[in-house]
């Protein structure tokens, strides 16, 4: 392995960490804005190439952080799923930034845009590092970095609303991270290691030999429950609406592209890396969150119909994504993590599609994000409406669309698992049925007459060009992620085998 | 206020279609007479009706939530309760030398901890050189909370100075400690790896010297030295220089090549290799950290 | 030892509970700094003066000064409109 | 059972703060109560991840040139630092929060300020955001990059 490439890891973490720090030293006002998208650019290439190397040569390596090895040490470990997922999560962070650019100008006061900016270049790095880490303890400070990087995002649009939405996140999020300490704390009390692979072997002999059991469970549910409130699984998902709604086309954006997928990849390493899927099974933890998702895909849909607000429908919508990968999780079985891991892919590139969608969809119609404000706001603006629309196909399920690649591939991993097959496809269908009752009339309220004697506001004729590249690259990507399901399932595939 | 509340509340139930912030003003001007207000509000235009109907739900809902929530509240923190006891009474014992985590992993910090980061203050070491990534995570922690709180609480417009009380007694007094606080903070971070304390402790002590300095002479003449954009370059240079001094030994490290830092004499000051550059770098971080929370927070409500 | 152990724990509890449950809140501020500093005693008593020197200087000394700005700055607009509880 | 429970004393304690303070961060419906909560939570945890470090007739972690010692566990006490750092920054942001709520909805019960919210405080919203970011009009027409 090059030089190169064993470093990738390390450099994408520090490059983005120090551009971030730099950030607000720069002097004129969008220039932080083009460094941070720079440094994106360049960390995606470096994914892209770790991720073909590691490809071939069919193995993971750890990165010893500093001259100490594995149990004393900090440690980074890099295999063919954490470059795909680095590479996704930073493509989709400079769609986003990129789509969401004509509204950060507009929304937010010209002198905190380059603070903006360094928020949102931490909340990257914090993303980041929790897919390379193989530390709990540097998961957990990562963790604390995204918590309040995301919050104060929300806030910077100023609005009555924004704060009261900041400060519920705030509190949840808090919340969440207090139950993770607590349960590192239990967890390194009783086995005596923070890094992920001594962690396995000592849980494996107390289990063996019955030791502590009780307490291993607690640590178990504790971690799933605060990961579960930090990524608004369905009973702690209140403070997403409002979040999403009130928050920058940005924020919302990345947030619910990137930063709820960031815990979810800790989740993932928690289940194959610390506890081992036998183990969690014993404890009943697959049943919980199997439990959690399936009542997370049906109620938050329902919920999503109810709302009069764009925006908050599809927060709504991003709530009973996120039960979809904790079913996944849930179902016990090597394909159904793998499905879960596709499944954090395409939403990834569909959520934020969305947003960017309706941002400039709401900033074409009357203004407010009222579905009676947006009416016919897709003629418009021709774009934003494809992206809207196509977003909500995928989600509903269309082939050829990754909605409906990651559908096929949780009904596929489904079927090889125990009691849970007929719950998890009937929840399967009824929710994509959700989906569509939901996402159907807001296709075709857009694409409907604008009302007469309806005052719009004049189209802003600047900074669209930055808005089609982004809407254009995550149609691609979509079709892409759709119709090439086989190279990405088997790029999943292998990094989960060289996962553990 | 809370009466206020719970008269909204009766008042709602037969007048549904009153908002909360117009019963406050409808009560503050004409306390008694209830039904006018029901005519008054007729003529707001539809617009301000649909988004009160939406609101109305959320009302009602809330309401109808808080009484389920006492219940809900008392039952599950029962639970825990019992169920917690029962994780700490099976934990290992406490205190008992044989318990897990006092295995191979803290015999190697505490024997070889000396030779390998030239520390003796263990902790210290540790920190700073086996597990240096938190360490560089809890700085950016730090450096995005102090980004944040600008970004909430920094007025574009120039704040008139703070009218602190000027009591003479007492500016003597802190004028006589300012350099006695500075000069403990200074002691402690350099001493971060020789004794108990470091960067985090220093800085806030030499934070707490700063803040001092800004109560006793007052925001103006603190101003020409500590200008905010100063702080933050001074808190940007020195997570660079931590950044850089820790990329180093990362890379370093992982890929066994470059120059073996000179360890120095155990018990100096300039002894065990980057440390005392790092612990200096986090302390003015955190001490910056703390002046800019305390002039943020201290400035007035106008 | 043990006793001395127990008392303060004993203490950090009642302390905790006051600190809720006191209606001023400038009354639960001070409660909560009588905390970190038992807290910082506590520390020492387990062998570990780093912590306790941080706790002492972080969580006595500035977490409560930033609570009683933050209280100066409510009352200071309180004084503007007269309806808090 | 009592003389485990004494035994176990640190352990107990400091799981009983890290419920108090979680409760108290869920439930109780004053901002400042809330914070309180929070570092009532973090340094119950705090309190957990020393507790577990100490070792009977351990030293404190500082190597003198005295004679061998028996050291207590050094790692707890790295992580706690890491923490408390945390929890000084969470609690700060925590208070700009609740200034920046308390300027606009002059009150400190989140349940009165979510009913203030919700009643219609979008008249008073819009002259804050025209009165907030006066600037933002001159940007329309200024060219971007």
């Amino acid at each position: 392995m090059s030089f190169l490439t064993f470093n990738i890891p390390m450099l994408s973490i520090f490059l983005s960490l120090l551009s971030a720090v730099i950030c607000p030293m720069l002097p004129k006002k969008n220039q932080a804005f083009h460094l941070v998208r720079i440094v994106e650019l360049i960390v995606l290439a470096m994914s892209v190439y770790l991720m073909v190397q590691l490809m071939t040569i069919r193995e993971s390596f750890t990165y010893m952080m500093g001259h100490f090895p594995a149990p004393w040490g900090n440690e980074l470990r890099a295999g063919p799923l954490e470059a795909l997922l680095a590479t996704c999560f930073s493509l989709v962070m400079v769609l986003s930034l990129t789509g969401g650019a004509e509204d950060i100008r507009r929304d937010i006061m010209p002198h905190r845009q380059n603070r903006y900016c360094l928020l949102m270049q931490l909340l990257y790095t914090a993303v980041i590092a929790m897919v390379y880490t193989n530390d709990l303890f540097t998961g957990y400070v990562f963790i604390e970095i995204a918590a309040i990087t995301a919050c104060i995002a929300v806030v910077a649009k100023e609005s009555g609303h924004s704060t009261v939405a900041a400060m519920r996140y705030f509190i949840f999020s808090s919340l969440g991270s207090g139950l993770v300490l607590m349960g590192i704390s239990i967890l390194y009390c009783i086995t005596g290691h923070l890094l992920m692979e001594p962690l396995q072997v000592a849980i494996a002999d107390l289990c063996q030999k019955g030791l502590y059991q009780l307490p291993l469970t607690a640590s178990a549910v504790l971690m799933i429950l605060g990961l579960s409130i930090k990524s608004a699984q369905f009973p702690f998902h209140a403070w997403l609406p409002d979040a999403y709604s009130s928050g920058t086309t940005a924020t919302s954006a990345i947030s619910s592209g990137l930063v709820l997928k960031g815990y979810m990849v800790l989740l993932l390493k928690l289940i194959l890396r610390v506890y081992g899927l036998g183990t969690l099974a014993r404890m009943h933890m697959c049943n919980l969150m199997f439990i959690m998702g399936l009542l997370g895909m049906l109620i938050t849909s329902v919920s999503a119909i109810r709302q009069e607000n764009v925006n908050r429908m599809v927060a709504y919508s991003s709530a009973a994504q996120i039960s979809y990968i904790f079913l996944a999780f849930g179902m016990g079985n090597l394909a159904g993590l793998a499905a879960g891991c596709f499944q954090i892919l395409a939403h990834a590139f569909t959520k934020p599609m969305i947003f960017v969608g309706t941002g400039a969809l709401i900033r074409a119609g009357q203004g407010r994000s009222f579905w009676s404000d947006i009416r016919g706001a897709g003629r418009r603006a021709p774009l934003a409406g494809i992206a809207f629309t196509v977003g909500g196909l995928s989600l509903c399920g269309l082939p050829l669309l990754a909605g409906f690649a990651a559908k096929y591939q949780l009904g596929s991993a489904a079927i090889s698992c125990g009691w849970q097959t007929y719950p998890a496809l009937f929840g399967l269908a009824v929710s994509s049925v959700l989906n569509a009752v939901y996402f159907i009339p807001g296709i075709l309220v857009i694409w409907n007459r604008p009302p007469e004697g309806a005052v719009f506001p004049p189209m802003p004729r600047s900074s669209t060009y930055q808005h089609k590249i982004s809407v254009i690259c995550f149609l691609i990507a979509n079709v892409f992620l759709g119709s090439m399901v086989g190279t990405v399932m088997m790029v999943i595939n292998r990094g989960l085998q060289l996962f553990s | 206020m809370l009466e206020d509340y719970e008269a909204y509340l009766k008042y709602v139930a037969d007048h549904p279609k009153v908002s909360f912030e117009d019963f406050r003003k409808k009560r503050e001007k004409k306390p008694r007479q209830a039904p006018s207000v029901v005519e008054e509000y007729d003529e707001s235009e539809e617009d301000a009706a649909m988004e009160a109907e939406w609101n109305e739900g959320h009302i009602h809902r809330m309401k109808m939530w808080q009484r389920s929530y006492a219940v809900l509240s008392v039952l599950v923190s029962a639970v825990v309760l019992v169920f917690f006891f029962q994780v700490s009474i099976q934990l290992p014992p406490f205190g008992d030398p044989t318990n897990p985590d006092l295995n191979e992993v803290t015999e190697r910090y505490i024997e070889k901890g000396l030779e390998e980061t030239g520390a003796t203050n263990i902790v210290a070491g540790l920190i700073l050189d086996y597990r240096a990534f938190d360490t560089f995570g809890e700085s950016t922690v730090l450096f995005a909370a102090t980004m944040s709180v600008i970004l909430l609480l920094r007025r574009p417009r120039p704040v008139k100075d703070s009218p602190i009380p000027r009591d003479r007694i007492l500016q003597m007094v802190g004028l006589v400690m300012i350099p006695a606080v500075m000069m403990f903070g200074i002691y402690v971070v350099l001493n971060g790896h020789l004794s108990p304390g470091g960067g985090f402790s220093g800085g806030t002590v030499m934070g707490c010297g700063l803040i001092l300095a800004y109560m006793v002479m007052g925001r103006s003449r603190l101003e020409h030295y500590l200008t905010p954009n100063r702080l933050t370059g001074v808190t940007v240079a020195c997570l660079c220089t931590y950044g850089v001094l820790k990329g180093y030994s990362f890379i370093t490290g992982a890929n066994h090549i470059g120059w073996e830092v000179p360890k120095g004499k155990p018990g100096a000051i300039f002894s065990s290799g980057f440390i005392l550059p790092l612990n200096i770098c986090v302390g003015i971080i955190v001490a910056c950290t703390m002046y800019t929370f305390f002039s943020l927070f201290s400035e007035r409500e106008d | 030892m043990i006793a001395l152990e127990l008392v303060l724990l004993v203490f950090l509890f009642f302390c905790a509970l006051t600190a809720i449950l006191t209606k001023h809140l400038v009354a639960a501020v001070i409660t909560f700094m009588s905390y970190s500093s038992v807290m910082a005693i506590l520390w020492l008593l387990l062998e570990s003066p780093d912590l306790a020197i941080t706790e002492a200087a972080v969580g006595a000394g500035v977490t409560t000064l930033l609570f009683f700005l933050a209280l100066r700055r409510i009352n200071a607009l309180k004084g503007v409109d007269e309806d808090d509880d | 059972m009592l003389d485990l429970i004494i035994h176990q004393r640190l352990y107990i304690g400091s799981i009983a703060l890290f419920i108090l303070g979680l409760g108290t961060l869920f439930l109780h419906p004053n901002l400042i109560k809330k914070i309180i909560g929070l570092n009532l939570m973090d340094t119950g945890s705090f309190l957990f991840l020393a507790a577990m470090g100490y070792m009977e007739g351990g030293q404190a972690p500082i190597l003198e040139e005295g004679a061998e010692q028996v050291f207590i566990n050094p790692v707890p006490g790295g992580l706690v630092l890491t923490g408390i750092v945390v929890a000084v920054s969470s609690t700060a942001l925590f208070l700009s929060l609740t200034c920046r709520l308390y300027r606009r909805y002059h009150s400190l019960n989140l349940d009165d300020i979510l009913m203030r919210m919700w009643s219609g405080e979008d008249k008073v919203e819009q002259e804050e955001d025209q009165e907030s970011n006066p600037v933002s009009e001159q940007e329309e027409n200024e060219e971007p990059k």
